[in-house]
């Protein structure tokens, strides 16, 4: 029994750390917003380290690793509010194609996310929470409808959840499709509407309800990674700063309210990263437990991170509110991740479900 | 325990009703419209600058807070904007009122009051935040003038402003509360520079402003020499309490109610969510709790017999309580609406122009601007409640 | 305009406190658990000083004062956890005689009430939250099944409501009526159970859903009133505990810790105390507002006294966890208070279909 | 990551599940059956004192986390007493293993491990709660005799014990954590009195412990003179952790829904009141954080060689954290029933004995024993953060 990271996880969480302080240091991260700003700019060094492919199988040129390490992967995207793509082109996208997609299909397109050469988004917001007027419908094997929130929007091409359950690939030319990007506070991650109006998709032929489930939850566990991350870099700025700044002649950090809200932030977060280890594992060992585990994580998560992004901001006093230091950049992370494939209520009504405590 | 009011402030609310009526068409909305114009005629009728003397450019009533009640209510039901609320009218005027000399009074008062003199406030450093008495810009009188070296910050209308009134450190040797002083400062003087600051919101809604050799005439002294610490505290104490106006929170809880109503999940309003549901009657109820507080508050200040011994308390907290709940209530809207709600700038899609998420960031920099909540409990448990002062520290 | 006491209304509160002081100090909190300890034995004191003749009008005794006044005595009572009956036996039963009853049961009833020589439980628990296999049926003009949870027990008479929204009058002695105390954690007030086999009643005839609803709203606001007081107990033995008790070489509440957790307590309540004046003045004059304001006060100051009640506690250390100081009948108190007359749940889902925003 | 059992641990469970199932129907159940008999079987088959020496009286098996969890797992599952779990064998045993003399260890230990010698601990005192450090009661060395004098407070099982082990003053002129000493006492002595002390559940789950003059032989000191803090402190910090069994956490939640699937108001049972099944919810959400970062603590302590930099700080919360919520867990429990929540004693109409409302009081005790939650934050903040001390203070 070993309830751990193993000596390659941690060696790969570091070179990764590595790289993202190299390739995603603040000015970076303050770049995103600039319409010049490439979205895709950090793939290729991504996809070098091995993080574009980890998903992928080994015979398709990937890692053939699981959802826990792709959730490691996530805490250091979060960690350093990297802007680039990850949940839908690198962990959704490949999870898909392979466990729904054909053998022609896996051997065409894997390889190539794994290369970092063909971005993928995903459109599945649909199928956590929908809304009036939109949703995607098949009609003669063509799509029509609207899907919001696509993740990882700046892609080459999307896989698109229809109504029905099934999935499709959808290149980002197709005709009768319009792209619409979306602004949100966080400005390192790319969110958009596809508008579909009889476009051309290929079906991924194993698409079912039940392989539907485990790409949402599976992205769940990794955007739980992600603000894992964020708040963890929340936490050691505002402990560091406790350190340094001095009002009334003493350290702010030597004051028992601001040690005692640093206490509360590690308290709260500290059993996060014992839970995505075990929440990432049950979707690559434990399917019993999976959806479950996700669904409980995310929310978890999420509470947890979005109390403590207000207190770190607060312990940096004015500083935190402002833009010299960037922090708010990790603030919008957490804030984003907590609506993108479940809000906490809603995980929670879902984790009841499951349960089989609600209908 | 009477909530009616007196036949003279019934009668009083007419007339603020009739002139609504007839001149409410004139006002300035947002950007547009002539503010100074507005503020004039506001003044002239007595419902902007009432109760300041008429020798300072003020209506010149007599003090009554019901009428500056009724004249809030009446403008905000309207719709119409009441006039100018700046740091000018709100801090500087009444600060030169019980400070001031007949010199300074009869110069800076009546522009201020009709807008063509805008102000900025200049108390906070970059090394003195929640410490403000720890302030480091220097004046040192130079001939018949003030030199001014170092830096302001949370300057919120600095690329505004004609003038500013700051405080700075005149006394270096004094202890630190004990050598500031409280001066006037023209913004046109050479020497300054405004650096917009940008926040959370990714709008410039502060600045900083950097001093170089500026020099300011020794007249433009408000008080005495090192007097500034204890001239600043009168008017901070009215800063608490100004933001916390509960008929706005309970105007914006009555536009949560409309957004939950608007919103749909899953074929479903999100107010039909028991769970969102219940949050908002959690934080309707804390309205009701601080708009009784408030209440209480206005009323100990009409009445000034009013025995009440704890109203004190129930002063001390408003900042803290109003801006963490309203902190939570713009949260709420954010979740109501799931990814909508982090929609932001012009995005598709965008509900009510993104101000929801907006005003759940800029509120949290409320809750730490103008003392944080740490500040704020340290105010309650000492002035509040007797707790004793932190321990000096033994120097090692 | 005057939202405030009158001089009148202050010196009632601090007469009725100087009197529980000497009448209900800690030994006979204490002694309120005793088999022996009679639960009227308050009464006598608390009539002579008009709390039991509160809301009697004048014409039958009473002061003819309103539910503020009634609101103001519950807070002194909570405040020195007095072991007396109140709610039901000087608000909830007086106001239910001078709306409802005739004026045969008014001039008989009310004058005795006033005296405190007759006390009166109330059962209207399944009013507000109906158990499966509670409820008072009404045939043939006498009563029969279970009413649950009846507040001030040790009476000689019962004011019980019905399932059809009537309210009767029943003697202690009545045929066919059994009496089951309840032991709550609260040793300083009584409930219990009737059981009624068709047990003689008496109508009130001007008993209708509106009445009830105005007896039940007033209770709440009642209910509010005593925590407040008791809360307001809790908050006080605090700030004195940390001004005298020393830790480390120095008084606790010069700790930072102590003094945000004394802050935070403060902060939370003071505002109840004006929410109690304004819902408690919108029950005598206010009539559209009334209900709603009694939702929101009770769910809002049981919320606040609850976790005020635990930080006193803390506050104390282990001396709030024994019974040597007692601090625990004020906690209790406030526990108790909670559950009455419908727990902060249930109060906001009535506030949400009273705001009409919910079915 | 590889939450599976090796062959040799599988077949140590099922070693411990035909135990069980040949032996469990002897198992004392609560106060009935016998402790001692039982105890004594437990360490012949090594299921109680595994890891202890044989010259001591244990078992004698070489250290192995993952079967002692195993042995708690498997007597968990078939409801049976796992043998004595008081402070004499988890607290003095250990101690007396790593500082105590050969004939101390051969004198106490074996009677300590079948249950023949009852112990209590005497650290407490009412002046030192938090500061523990500053206790007070006074040990003097007279002839061969320890004189003690002095009290103690929230001593658990004084009224039991035989013996009591305590940290008392020896060296007044020391620094106060360097004044301290661990002696072993004797509870028949002349000159002790144990008065139970009443909590808020209304039962005396503790005691005070008075001592007058009272003579203890002089070889009872357990290591130095003056080094009592710091063997207390080598087996405190096991307690911090012993009260978070996640696992007991888990069982709790699951009765907390079978109650609320059995409570019904207004014909709904609770858990289908979508707002506390939100509630539910959200505490078996932070159970699962808890249970998960158990096994990360657990693994640590099976695989010297982790390589898991936090898992320092993960063991320091845990105290805090499980201690608020399972006050929260017991408190959901008690709102879900409603008015039938705060019945107790042996009231009518009593659910479940009254347990959820007397474990939601007795957790808010735990919050504030061992160390109250505001000495765990300074733990965490200190030495799991590395921030500064309080600084000391200046003497007047």
């Amino acid at each position: 029994m070993d309830f751990g990271l193993s000596p390659e996880q941690r060696m790969f969480q570091e070179s990764l750390g590595r790289h993202l302080a190299e390739a995603s240091p603040l000015e970076v991260v303050r770049q995103a917003r600039q319409p010049s700003f490439d979205p895709n700019r950090l793939v290729p060094g991504l996809a070098a380290l091995g993080v574009a492919g980890l998903l992928v199988p080994e015979a398709h040129g990937g890692l053939g690793l699981g959802v826990l390490d792709a959730a490691l992967a996530a805490e250091m995207l979060g960690r350093a509010a990297a802007p680039a793509p990850f949940v839908a082109a690198f962990v959704m996208a490949p999870l898909a194609l392979a466990l729904a997609g054909s053998p022609e299909q896996q051997a065409a397109l894997l390889p190539k996310i794994a290369e970092g050469r063909l971005r993928v988004g995903a459109a599945f917001a649909e199928q956590v929470a929908a809304r009036a007027d939109a949703g995607v419908e098949v009609v003669q094997g063509r799509l029509s409808g609207r899907a919001l929130f696509v993740l990882d929007f700046a892609a080459d091409a999307y896989l698109v959840a229809s109504r029905d359950g099934g999935l499709w690939w959808v290149e980002a030319g197709a005709s009768g499709l319009e792209r619409i990007p979306f602004s949100t506070i966080d400005t390192t991650r790319r969110v958009g509407e596809l508008r579909l109006a009889a476009t051309p998709a290929e079906p991924l032929p194993g698409a079912s309800p039940a392989v539907l489930r485990r790409i949402i939850d599976a992205g769940r566990v990794v955007l739980a990674g992600d603000t894992l991350g964020a708040a963890q870099h929340m936490l050691e700025a505002a402990v560091d700063y406790a350190k340094t700044r001095e009002q009334f002649g003493r350290p702010i950090g030597s004051f028992q309210a601001v040690k005692h809200m640093c206490a509360e932030m590690a308290a709260s977060l500290e059993p996060c990263r014992a839970f995505l280890w075990y929440a990432a594992h049950a979707q690559d060992a434990l399917p019993e437990e999976a959806a479950l585990q996700a669904a409980h994580l995310k929310a978890h998560v999420a509470e947890v991170g979005t109390r403590l992004a207000k207190t770190a901001t607060e312990v940096h006093g004015g500083m935190g509110f402002t833009d010299l230091l960037g922090l708010h950049h990790w603030f919008k992370r957490i804030a984003w991740n907590r609506q993108m494939l479940g809000s906490p209520e809603q995980c929670r009504r879902e984790a009841a479900r499951l349960r089989g405590l609600a209908a | 325990m009477d909530l009616s009011l007196s036949p003279r402030h019934q009668a009083f609310r007419e007339e603020v009703r009739r002139f609504l009526a007839e001149h409410g068409h004139k006002a300035p909305r947002g950007h547009r419209g002539d503010h100074v114009a507005w503020q004039k005629l506001l003044i002239e009728h007595g419902y902007a600058a009432r109760f300041i003397p008429r020798e300072y450019g003020g209506y010149g009533a007599p003090p009554d807070i019901l009428e500056a009640r009724i004249i809030a209510e009446e403008f905000g039901r309207a719709q119409v904007s009441p006039g100018l609320q700046g740091q000018g009218v709100s801090m500087l005027v009444p600060t030169l009122l019980e400070v001031g000399t007949e010199e300074q009074k009869r110069r800076f008062i009546p522009p201020t009051l009709t807008g063509e003199m805008i102000w900025c406030q200049g108390y906070s450093e970059p090394q003195a935040g929640s410490d403000l008495a720890s302030l480091r810009t220097s004046a040192v009188l130079d001939g018949d003038h003030w030199v001014v070296n170092g830096q302001k910050i949370w300057t919120s209308t600095a690329r505004e402003a004609d003038w500013m009134f700051a405080l700075v450190r005149t006394e270096p040797e004094a202890p630190k509360h004990e050598g500031i002083s409280f001066l006037l400062i023209d913004m046109r003087t050479p020497g300054i520079e405004v650096r917009p600051l940008v926040d959370m919101t990714m709008e410039a809604n502060f600045n900083e402003v950097f001093f170089t050799d500026v020099r300011v005439p020794k007249e433009n002294i408000v008080g005495r020499r090192g007097e500034g610490w204890r001239i600043a505290n009168l008017v901070l104490r009215h800063e608490r309490g100004s933001l916390a106006d509960p008929n706005a929170m309970m105007a914006r809880l009555l536009a949560l109610i409309d957004l939950m109503k608007a919103e749909r999940v899953d074929g479903r309003r999100a107010i039909d969510d028991p769970v969102l549901l219940d949050r908002l009657m959690r934080i309707e109820g804390r309205v009701q709790a601080l708009r009784a507080n408030d209440l209480r508050l206005l009323s100990a200040k009409v009445n000034p017999d009013h025995g009440d011994p704890r109203v004190g308390l129930a002063g001390l907290l408003v900042k803290l309580e109003t801006t963490e709940l309203r902190h939570e209530l713009e949260g709420l809207a954010v979740d109501a609406m799931g990814e909508f709600g982090i929609l932001y700038d012009r995005s598709p899609e965008l509900r009510a122009g993104g101000t929801w998420v907006r005003s759940w960031m800029y509120y949290l920099g409320l809750i730490i601007g103008g003392g944080t909540s740490q500040i704020q409990k340290n105010i309650i448990a000492e002035r509040g409640l007797g707790l004793p002062r932190e321990p000096r520290t033994a120097r090692p």
